[in-house]
C-alpha cells in the first residue's frame, strides 16, 4: 500500500478546473490600465476536485499523528485534541465572524473570549488576562515588551533579561526582539536554576527573570519561591513559560510561586490541536501592577454587555491585527469546560504518573543526566549509546520503525544528546509499554547491531533525508 | 478516583502504574513541589457533558449575527467563499493533530504540503522565495520591516504610507516602540488615493533603510509600484498585500522589482473567523533567503536518493540561533498555510483568474451604480474590489442599513480622525448584485 | 510507520469509560424482579475517548479508500464521494427527525424525497417512484413483488422470471424471494442477451425478463428494444437493473428502451459513499402500470403540502419499517443538483471514454473473451496468464503491491478467470495510466517471474489471507 | 466542452483519451447503442453551485422542526446521544468510501471492525453467532423468519404477537405474501401487556415452526422469556429487540435460551435520521451459522501466519449461490455497523449500564409521576423506558402539547384501531426530568 505523490504542480493539466464559477454578466474589465493587467500566473496548478482531495489525502498519509499513536515530543504537550471540539469550533456562528462588525452583533464571541480570560485567571490566580497573542513565542515577546513599558513608564532603565541555561529558544529571542541584552543563568548539577548565580548577578539593571516551571528538564524549580524574592528585592518581575503548564494545572496555583507574567499555550495545556506547527495560541496572564501594559483590543464587560475597548492609555498597543486565534480560543474553552476542575487536575497528576513511569522503565536503559524528580517530562541523554557511535537522532529515527513517534532530541541544549520525553496524560499503560518496549529493543540493538539504528529509519515514505543536501541547495520551491 | 473519558488511566492502570514506579500515590510524585504551592480544592467547577457544551456553544454562536451576502466590510479580511475541500482536508487528523515536522521522515505530507504553499505564494507575488507562514499580515509585515533592517546597511527610518493598514501600522509601532527604528509617515494623494508619488524621492532621505506600500492599498488602491520602485532606488522595497486575490489580476509587486512582498491570505480559504486563524505571508528575493524569518521547507534527498523535502535554514531560527534568531517565531500557521494550498489548487489558474474578476467586476458595478445614484466615490486610482465612499451622515447609514440587515462597510473614521463621513465597501463574490440596488438607496444623497 | 492494532476486547481494561455520564438520582432499579435482571456483559470493552479514536483510526489506515487512488471494481461505480454532500446530510435538521413525527414538521425531509423522486423521474422517463428500498438488492426484490402482486390482482398464474446469464448474484435471489422459479438465458458470443433463445422460452408463464443495461460485460443490449417488444408480446415485464446506469445517465432515456420497472444505486450512479459496504439506496421507478403496487409508505404533495401516504389498496405493503435510507437520499439530491443535466451527461460520456482507454491499452496484454464495445467498464479474464499458473485473483493481489484497488474479479461468471475493471469518469488521466502501468508490468512479471504475482501481495498490512481455513474454523466472534 | 468540478477530464487530457482510443468524439464510443434512445437535451436543469447547494439544504433542513428533550416519540427508533467520536470516526475516508471488503488484505480495518461488531452483539444478546448487518430490524425479522423455515423441518405458519412492531408485522406480511407462510396471531394480556402465554401452548400446533416474541414490546414491556421459552419447545425461537439498550439491563435473550435475536441497533449511535439509515442485528447459535443471512467475518491467518479477518461462509451469500442463496442482500450497512462498534467502545461495560439505568430510571420517574396525577398506566408489565397511557381526548393532547412544543409520543390508534386514547411514551436519557412535569400537566386527567 506504497502511495507515493507528485507535488500539485507536476499533476496539473491545463483545461482543468476544481471549482464551479459562473461567469459573471456584466464586465469592467476594459477599465484597467493594460499595464497593470497580469497574465496568467505561470506555473499555477489546475485540477479536479477529486484529484485535489486525492492529492492531499495522500500526504496526509504520509505523515503520522497523535491519532495514531504515542507522540512523545517533549516540551510539546501532544495530548488528544477532543472531537467534541473540532465541531463547536466549527459552527458558522464563530466562523462568519467579521471582526469590524457591531458590537452589538457578536456579544457571543466576546462571551468566549470573556470566559476562558476568567477562567484561565482562576487557573493561574493572576488578575488580568490577554488572548491576543497568536502562539506561545507571541506571548513570550507580549509580556516583555509590558515590562519594557512598565520600566519605560517608571523611568527605569533596565537592559537585561536574565534567562535559564535550559531555557526554549524563543525565550531568548523574544528578550532581544523587545529590544533587552540577555544573560543565560546556569543549571546547577540537579537541573535547576542556580540560585546563587543568579544572586549574584540580579541588579537594578535587570528587568526580568524568565522561568521555565517546570524546567525544560521536566523538573521543578523547588525554590521557585525564593527566586522570585530575589529577584522582586532588586525591583524586577519574575515570568513564567507557561509551555509546561500541564504538569501543574489546576494542581498548584502559579501566582503562589511569585509569577508576575506568564503565557500558556493553549495547544498544548489546553488541547488545542497543533495543525502541523500553528495555528496556537498564547495568552498572557499578569498582576495587577502590570495591568495597564496590556496590549489592545481589550474585552470588556459593561452592564451584562460585552465590548471591544482600545482605551487604554498605557498600554504596548496592538502587537497583530485585530484579535487573537479566535477559533483556538473556542476549542480551549470547550477543553477546559469538559475537563473541569476536578478533571484538570487528573490531567496533573496523570501525565506527571506517566512520566515517571517511562522514566523508571528506562532508566536502566538510557543515561539520566539529571537525577531530581520528574514532573511531566523526562529527559535522558545518549551517553551509554554514543560508546556504540550512536546518537539521539538516530535513536529517534529508529523509533519510527517501531511504529512510534520520537521524543524531542537535542533539547535541552544543556543535556548533550538529550531525549526528551514528554508522554501526556492522554497515553493509556498499553500505549506508554508500546514506546518503553520500542526504546528498550532499541538500547539491545545498538549492542547488538547498531548498524540498523544508524540507518534507521527502514519502513517509512522516506528513508533519513539529507539535511545538509537541502541547506546547501536551497531549493525552496517548484519550478 | 476521579475519571475522565479523555484520560485512559482507569482504576487498574493506575494501581499498576503507582507500583511500576514504587510510590502509593499520585502526590508522591510531587514532592518536589513546596507544600504552599498546592491548592486545595480545584479552582475551576466540574466537568460538562457533551451536550451540555454543545447547548452552550450553540447558544454563543447564536448570539453572533452575520450576514454574507449583505455584508459589504472588509478593510484586511475579506469575505470569500471556501469550498468544502479546504475544511475537510484540514480537519484529516493527519494534518490536524500533527506537530511541527521534526522528524521528516513521517511528515513528507504536511512537509510537501508547505513546500507546495511556498511555491503559490512564489507564483503569486511573483517573488523567488516564501516562508512557511507568520501569525497573520501586520506581524508578517513587521517581520519585513525587521528583516529590512538586517538586510540593509542604512539608517533607521522606514516610511510608511498613512494609506497602510492601520493594525499594521499599529502594531509596528508596538514592536519598534523597544528598538531604534523611526517611521516616517507618507500621505496619499487625496484625488487619487495613491501615495504622493511626487513627494516620495524627498522623503526617501538617507537614513531610510526601507519603504513600504501597500497594494490595493487599505482604501482599495492599487499604487503604481512601478514608479514607487524607480523612485525608490536601493531601498529595500517592502509591499504588503492584504488581499492576494488582486494579485491574480493585477500585476503582483514582484514584477515591478519589489524586494519583499508580504501580507495576509486569509482571503484563500480561512474564514473571517473574528479575525483569527489569519495567516501572513512573506516572500522575498533569493537573495535574501538567509534573513528570511520563520520556516522555510527545502527539497533533498533521503539516503536512496529518493526526493523528500525537510525544514531548512534552521540556523536562522530561535531553536538554534536564540537571541541572534531572525524572528522569535515557533508556532506558525501550518494549518492555515495548508488551507491556503487546498484553496488555491481549487481554483487554480483559471478559477482564481475567473474570482478576481468577478470580485472586481462586482465591485465595479456598486461603484458605478453608486456613482449613477450621485454619491461620491472618493478616490479616481484604480481599486480591486474595495472603495470609499462619501455619505452624508454615516451614523444614519449605519442605522438605516442595520434596519434591513445589510452591514455596509467600515467607518473610516475609526482610524482616520480626520475622515469623517467615509465608509470603506468591499465587495466580493458573495455579494450577489440583486442586493445592490438596496445598498445603493441607503446611501443614495437625498435619504 | 506499520500499525497494528489488537482487538478492541484486548485493549479493554478494568475501570475507564469513554464517556461522561452523571450519576442518576432518582432510582427504580430495586422495581426490578431479580431474575430479570442481567449481570455485567462478560468481555464487553472498557476504554477511554482518546483509546478509542485511536483503535479506530488505526484501522482506518489498514483500508484502501477511493481518496487514496483508483479503485476500478467493475460493477460498484467507486467514483468520487463529494465533501459537499457530507456536510449537507449532517445537518441537524435532518439527523433528529424522527419518523412518527408530524408531519407538519417534516416538511422539508419530504420535500427532500419528493424532489429526488422527480428528479429521477426526469432522468429516467418513467412514471412513478418509490425510495424506500435499502439497497439494490432490495430494489429488484421490491419491484419483482410489484409484478408478481401485478399478475396475483390480474389473475395469472406467472411463475417463471428470465434472467441473463450474465446477470449479477441479486437478481435470481431476489426474483427467488419472491416466489419465482428463475430461468437463465444465455448471452452470445457477442456478449449480448441471445434473443433467439428468448424468442423459444418467453411465454405466458414468464412474469419478469431482468436485463442489466449495460450487462455486466458493460456491452449495451443492442437489441433491448426488440427484447422488450418480444417480452410485451407474452404480456411480460421488462426489469432494468440500473447499477449500470452511470454509463448513460442523462444521454439515454431508459423508458425509450421498452423498460417497465427499474432500480437505481444511489451508492454508485448518484455518488453517496459505500461506506465498507452501505449503507446505500436503491430507488425503484415504474411505468404507471405498475405505479398502484409501489410500497408504501409514499410521498405526496397536496395543496402544496407534502404529506406521507398509506392509502393505495393495491400496494405490496411495507418493505422495511419506517421510510427509505434518507441520509444517502439528502446526498444523491445534493450530487444530482451540483451536477446538473450536462454535469451527469459528461459523467456518462467521460466514464464511458475512460473504461475505452483502459480497454485500448490493455488488450494486447490480457485476453478480451468478448469484443462488442465496451461502455463503461470492460471484462478482462486470465487466460493468456492462466498459462504460467497465475489466476485473475493473483493478478487482483499484485496490484495492490503497486498502490492500486483490484478490479472485480471472477465475475460475471461467464468469463472464466473474469477481471472486471470500471474505471468511472472520476479517475484522472493520469490515474489511469497508473493503473495500466500496474497492469502491464504485471503481464510481464507473469512472463519472467510468476512466483512474485502468486504470492501476492507483498507489501500490505498483512499477507494473503487464508480464506479456505476461515470457512474451516468459523471463528467469527471474540472470546 | 462542459467542464465540471468533480470530472477530472480536462480539454487536453479529453483530446489525449480521444486520440489513444482512436476515435474523434465521445459519442463515437455510443455506436451500439441504438439511435432512437438517445435524449437531445439534458433532462434536467444545470448544476448549482455550493452556496445554492447548501442555501437550499439549510433551507430543507429549517423547515423540519425538532425537539430532543420534549420529545417522547419512540416506538422502534429511540432518541439517544450520539457521541461525537461515532460521526467522526465513520467520517473517516478510510471507512467512509471504501466498498465492500473483497480485498482483505487492504480491508483489515473495516473487517476487523465486523469482527468486533459481531463479538458486541453476541456479547449483548448473549448468542453465539451474529451477522455483520441487514438493513434495518423489520427486515432482519423477516430473515430471521425465513431462516427459521430453513432450519426448521416443521409447518409453515409463523407465531406472532400483535405486540411486536406493526412495521415489522406488515414487511414480514410484504415479503411472505409471495410465499407459502402464513402468520398465527397471538393476543397480548390486557393486563400486563405481555403475551398471553397461558394460550400460547394451543397457539403453537404443529405447523408452526417458529415463534417470534418482541422485548420490550411494541408497548414497552418486557416479555417472560423464560416462560415462552419453556412453552415453545423445539419451535424455533425469534426474539425481536428494537430497543437493544434493555439488554444492558434485563438479562438478554440468549440467556433464556432464543434461537434468533434479531432487532433494530439504531439506539446505538445512529440518528433517528427520519428512519434511516438504521441498522438490523441478527445473532444466533453456532449451529445454525449456515443458515444465517447476510455478510460474516471470520478469523483467519495470512501466508504468515499473522491473524487476519476476512468474509466468510460466502457460499450461502447471492453472488456465488444465486437463486438458493440464504438471502438476496448485497449492500448491507457496514457503515452503521460501525457506528454501532464505536458507540459501544466507548460506553463500554459501564457505561452503557449506566446509561441503561438512566433511561429505565427516568422512564419510571415519569410513569410515577403521571400515575401520581391520576394518569392511567395501561399495562402493569415491567417497561424499560418506553409505556403506553390512557388519555380522555388524545386529539387534545396533542394539540395542547404542539403548543409547547412537546412531541407526547405515538397515537397506537395509528396502528391499532381498537386502541383509541391510547399514547405511547419512550424516554431517554435525552429527556430532562426537568420537563416532566409540564408533560404530566398536559395529561392530567382535568385537563
Ligand atoms: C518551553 C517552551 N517555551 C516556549 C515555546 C514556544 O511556544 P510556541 O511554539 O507556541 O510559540 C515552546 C514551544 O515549543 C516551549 O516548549
Ligand atoms: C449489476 C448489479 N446488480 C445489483 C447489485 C446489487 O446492489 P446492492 O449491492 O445495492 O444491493 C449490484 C451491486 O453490486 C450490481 O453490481
Amino acid at each position: 500500500m506504497k502511495v507515493e505523490e507528485p507535488l500539485i504542480f507536476e499533476k496539473s493539466k491545463p483545461g482543468k478546473i476544481g471549482i464551479l464559477i459562473e461567469e459573471e454578466e456584466d464586465s469592467f474589465l476594459q477599465e484597467i490600465d493594460p499595464t497593470l493587467l497580469r497574465e496568467e500566473i505561470k506555473g499555477f496548478p489546475e485540477l479536479s476536485e477529486p484529484e485535489v482531495i486525492r492529492h492531499f489525502h495522500r500526504l496526509a498519509r504520509m505523515n503520522w499523528a497523535v491519532t495514531l499513536g504515542i507522540y512523545p515530543l517533549g516540551s510539546c504537550t501532544m495530548k488528544y485534541n477532543p472531537v467534541l471540539n473540532e465541531e463547536v469550533a466549527g459552527l458558522r456562528g464563530f466562523l462568519e465572524l467579521h471582526p469590524e462588525q457591531d458590537m452589538e452583533d457578536i456579544q457571543g464571541i466576546l462571551e468566549i473570549y470573556w470566559r476562558l480570560e476568567q477562567l484561565l485567571l482562576q487557573l493561574t490566580g493572576m488578575d488580568a488576562a490577554t488572548l491576543l497573542p497568536a502562539a506561545g513565542a507571541h506571548g513570550e515577546l507580549t509580556a516583555i515588551m509590558m515590562v519594557k513599558k512598565f520600566f519605560a513608564e517608571k523611568g527605569e532603565n533596565r537592559e537585561f533579561v536574565l534567562i535559564q541555561d535550559s531555557a526554549h529558544g524563543t525565550n531568548p529571542a523574544s528578550a532581544s526582539i523587545a529590544g533587552f541584552k540577555t544573560r543565560e543563568i546556569k543549571s546547577t548539577r540537579s537541573g535547576m536554576l542556580d540560585v546563587a548565580a543568579l544572586e549574584k548577578v540580579m541588579d537594578e539593571k535587570v528587568a526580568l527573570m524568565m522561568m521555565t516551571v517546570p524546567n525544560t528538564l521536566g523538573i521543578f524549580e523547588t525554590q521557585i519561591v525564593e527566586i522570585a524574592e530575589i529577584v522582586h528585592s532588586k525591583g524586577g518581575f519574575v515570568y513564567c513559560d507557561g509551555a509546561n503548564f500541564n504538569s501543574f494545572v489546576a494542581k498548584i496555583l502559579p501566582s503562589r510561586m511569585g509569577i508576575d507574567l506568564m503565557h500558556v499555550n493553549l495547544h498544548k495545556t489546553f488541547s488545542t490541536p497543533h495543525g502541523g506547527g500553528g495555528p496556537g495560541a498564547g495568552p498572557v496572564l499578569v498582576k495587577k501592577e502590570l495591568e495597564p501594559f496590556l496590549p489592545i483590543p481589550r474585552i470588556v464587560k459593561e452592564d451584562g454587555k460585552f465590548k471591544v475597548s482600545c482605551d487604554f492609555p498605557l498600554s504596548i498597543g496592538r502587537i497583530k491585527s485585530f484579535f487573537g486565534q479566535t477559533a483556538v480560543i473556542v476549542r480551549a474553552l470547550a477543553y477546559i469546560l469538559s475537563m473541569g476542575g476536578e478533571g484538570l487536575k487528573r490531567v496533573a497528576e496523570v501525565c506527571v504518573l506517566n512520566a515517571n513511569y517511562i522514566r523508571r522503565m528506562l532508566e536502566e536503559f538510557f543515561y539520566l543526566p539529571y537525577k531530581s524528580d520528574s514532573l511531566h517530562e523526562v529527559v535522558f541523554s545518549d551517553k551509554f549509546q554514543r560508546e556504540k557511535g550512536v546518537t539521539a537522532m538516530d535513536i529517534a529515527k529508529r523509533l519510527l520503525d517501531y511504529g512510534v513517534h520520537s521524543p524531542t532530541v537535542f533539547f535541552p541544549l544543556i543535556v548533550k544528546g538529550a531525549l526528551m520525553i514528554e508522554p501526556t496524560e492522554t497515553e493509556s499503560k498499553e500505549e506508554l509499554d508500546r514506546f518503553i518496549e520500542a526504546m528498550r529493543k532499541i538500547a539491545q540493538e545498538i549492542e547488538e547491531n547498531p548498524e540498523v539504528v544508524k540507518t534507521a529509519p527502514h519502513s517509512t515514505p522516506v528513508k533519513r533525508c539529507d539535511e545538509v543536501l537541502a541547506a546547501r541547495r536551497l531549493k525552496v520551491r517548484w519550478e | 478516583m476521579y475519571k475522565h473519558p479523555y484520560i485512559p488511566c482507569g482504576s487498574q492502570e493506575l494501581k499498576e502504574l503507582l507500583a511500576a514506579v514504587g510510590v502509593d500515590d499520585v502526590d508522591n510524585l510531587f514532592k518536589s513541589v513546596p507544600k504552599e504551592l498546592f491548592i486545595d480544592s480545584p479552582p475551576i467547577g466540574k466537568a460538562l457533558e457533551v451536550e451540555e457544551i454543545r447547548k452552550l456553544f450553540h447558544t454563543l454562536a447564536s448570539k453572533n449575527k452575520f450576514t454574507l451576502e449583505r455584508s459589504f466590510i472588509g478593510g484586511g479580511i475579506y469575505r470569500h467563499f471556501v469550498p468544502p475541500p479546504v475544511r475537510y482536508i484540514t480537519s484529516l487528523p493527519e494534518f490536524l493533530t500533527i506537530y511541527t515536522p521534526y522528524q521528516p521522515e513521517i511528515s513528507q505530507g504536511i512537509l510537501q504540503a508547505m513546500y507546495e504553499y511556498q511555491t503559490l505564494i512564489c507564483q503569486l507575488t511573483d517573488m523567488e522565495v516564501s516562508n512557511a507562514s507568520l501569525y497573520d499580515g501586520a506581524t508578517a509585515f513587521v517581520e519585513s520591516v525587521f528583516m529590512a533592517k538586517r538586510v540593509s546597511k542604512k539608517g533607521n527610518t522606514v516610511a510608511i504610507p498613512k494609506s497602510l493598514h492601520p493594525h499594521y501600522r499599529d502594531t509596528l509601532k508596538t514592536y519598534i516602540s523597544n528598538l531604534e527604528i523611526d517611521i516616517k509617515e507618507i500621505d496619499w494623494d487625496p484625488m487619487t488615493g495613491e501615495i504622493e508619488i511626487d513627494k516620495l524621492g524627498k522623503t526617501l532621505s538617507d537614513e531610510v533603510f526601507a519603504l513600504a506600500v501597500q497594494s490595493p492599498n487599505y482604501f482599495g488602491v492599487v499604487e503604481r509600484i512601478d514608479a514607487v520602485r524607480s523612485i525608490s532606488k536601493d531601498i529595500i522595497l517592502i509591499v504588503v498585500v492584504t488581499e492576494p486575490l488582486s494579485m491574480a489580476l493585477f500585476k503582483p509587486p514582484g514584477f515591478f522589482g519589489a524586494d519583499i512582498v508580504t501580507g495576509e491570505a486569509q482571503s484563500f480559504g480561512l474564514y473571517p473567523s473574528w479575525g483569527g486563524p489569519l495567516i501572513g505571508f512573506l516572500a522575498t528575493k533569493a537573495s535574501l533567503i538567509r534573513h528570511l524569518p520563520g520556516r522555510l521547507i527545502g527539497e533533498t534527498v533521503d539516503k536512496d536518493g529518493k526526493r523528500a523535502f525537510v525544514a531548512t535554514l534552521s540556523t536562522r531560527e530561535q531553536h538554534i540561533r536564540r537571541e541572534r534568531a531572525t524572528s522569535n517565531i515557533c508556532t506558525n500557521q501550518t494549518l492555515a498555510a495548508l488551507a491556503v494550498t487546498v484553496f488555491l489548487s481549487l481554483y487554480g489558474k483559471c478559477g482564481l483568474r475567473k474570482l478576481a474578476e468577478k470580485n472586481y467586476n462586482r465591485a465595479h458595478l456598486l461603484a458605478k451604480m453608486l456613482k449613477d445614484a450621485g454619491v461620491k466615490v472618493t478616490f479616481e486610482g484604480t481599486f480591486f474590489n474595495e472603495f470609499v465612499v462619501e455619505v452624508k451622515d454615516i451614523k444614519k447609514v449605519f442605522a438605516k442599513a442595520r434596519k434591513v440587515g445589510i452591514y455596509p462597510g467600515i467607518d473610516l473614521a475609526r482610524y482616520y480622525k480626520y475622515m469623517q463621513n467615509h465608509l470603506l465597501v468591499s465587495v466580493t463574490e458573495l455579494n450577489k448584485p440583486e442586493t445592490f440596488e438596496e445598498f445603493v438607496d441607503i446611501l443614495r444623497e437625498d435619504f
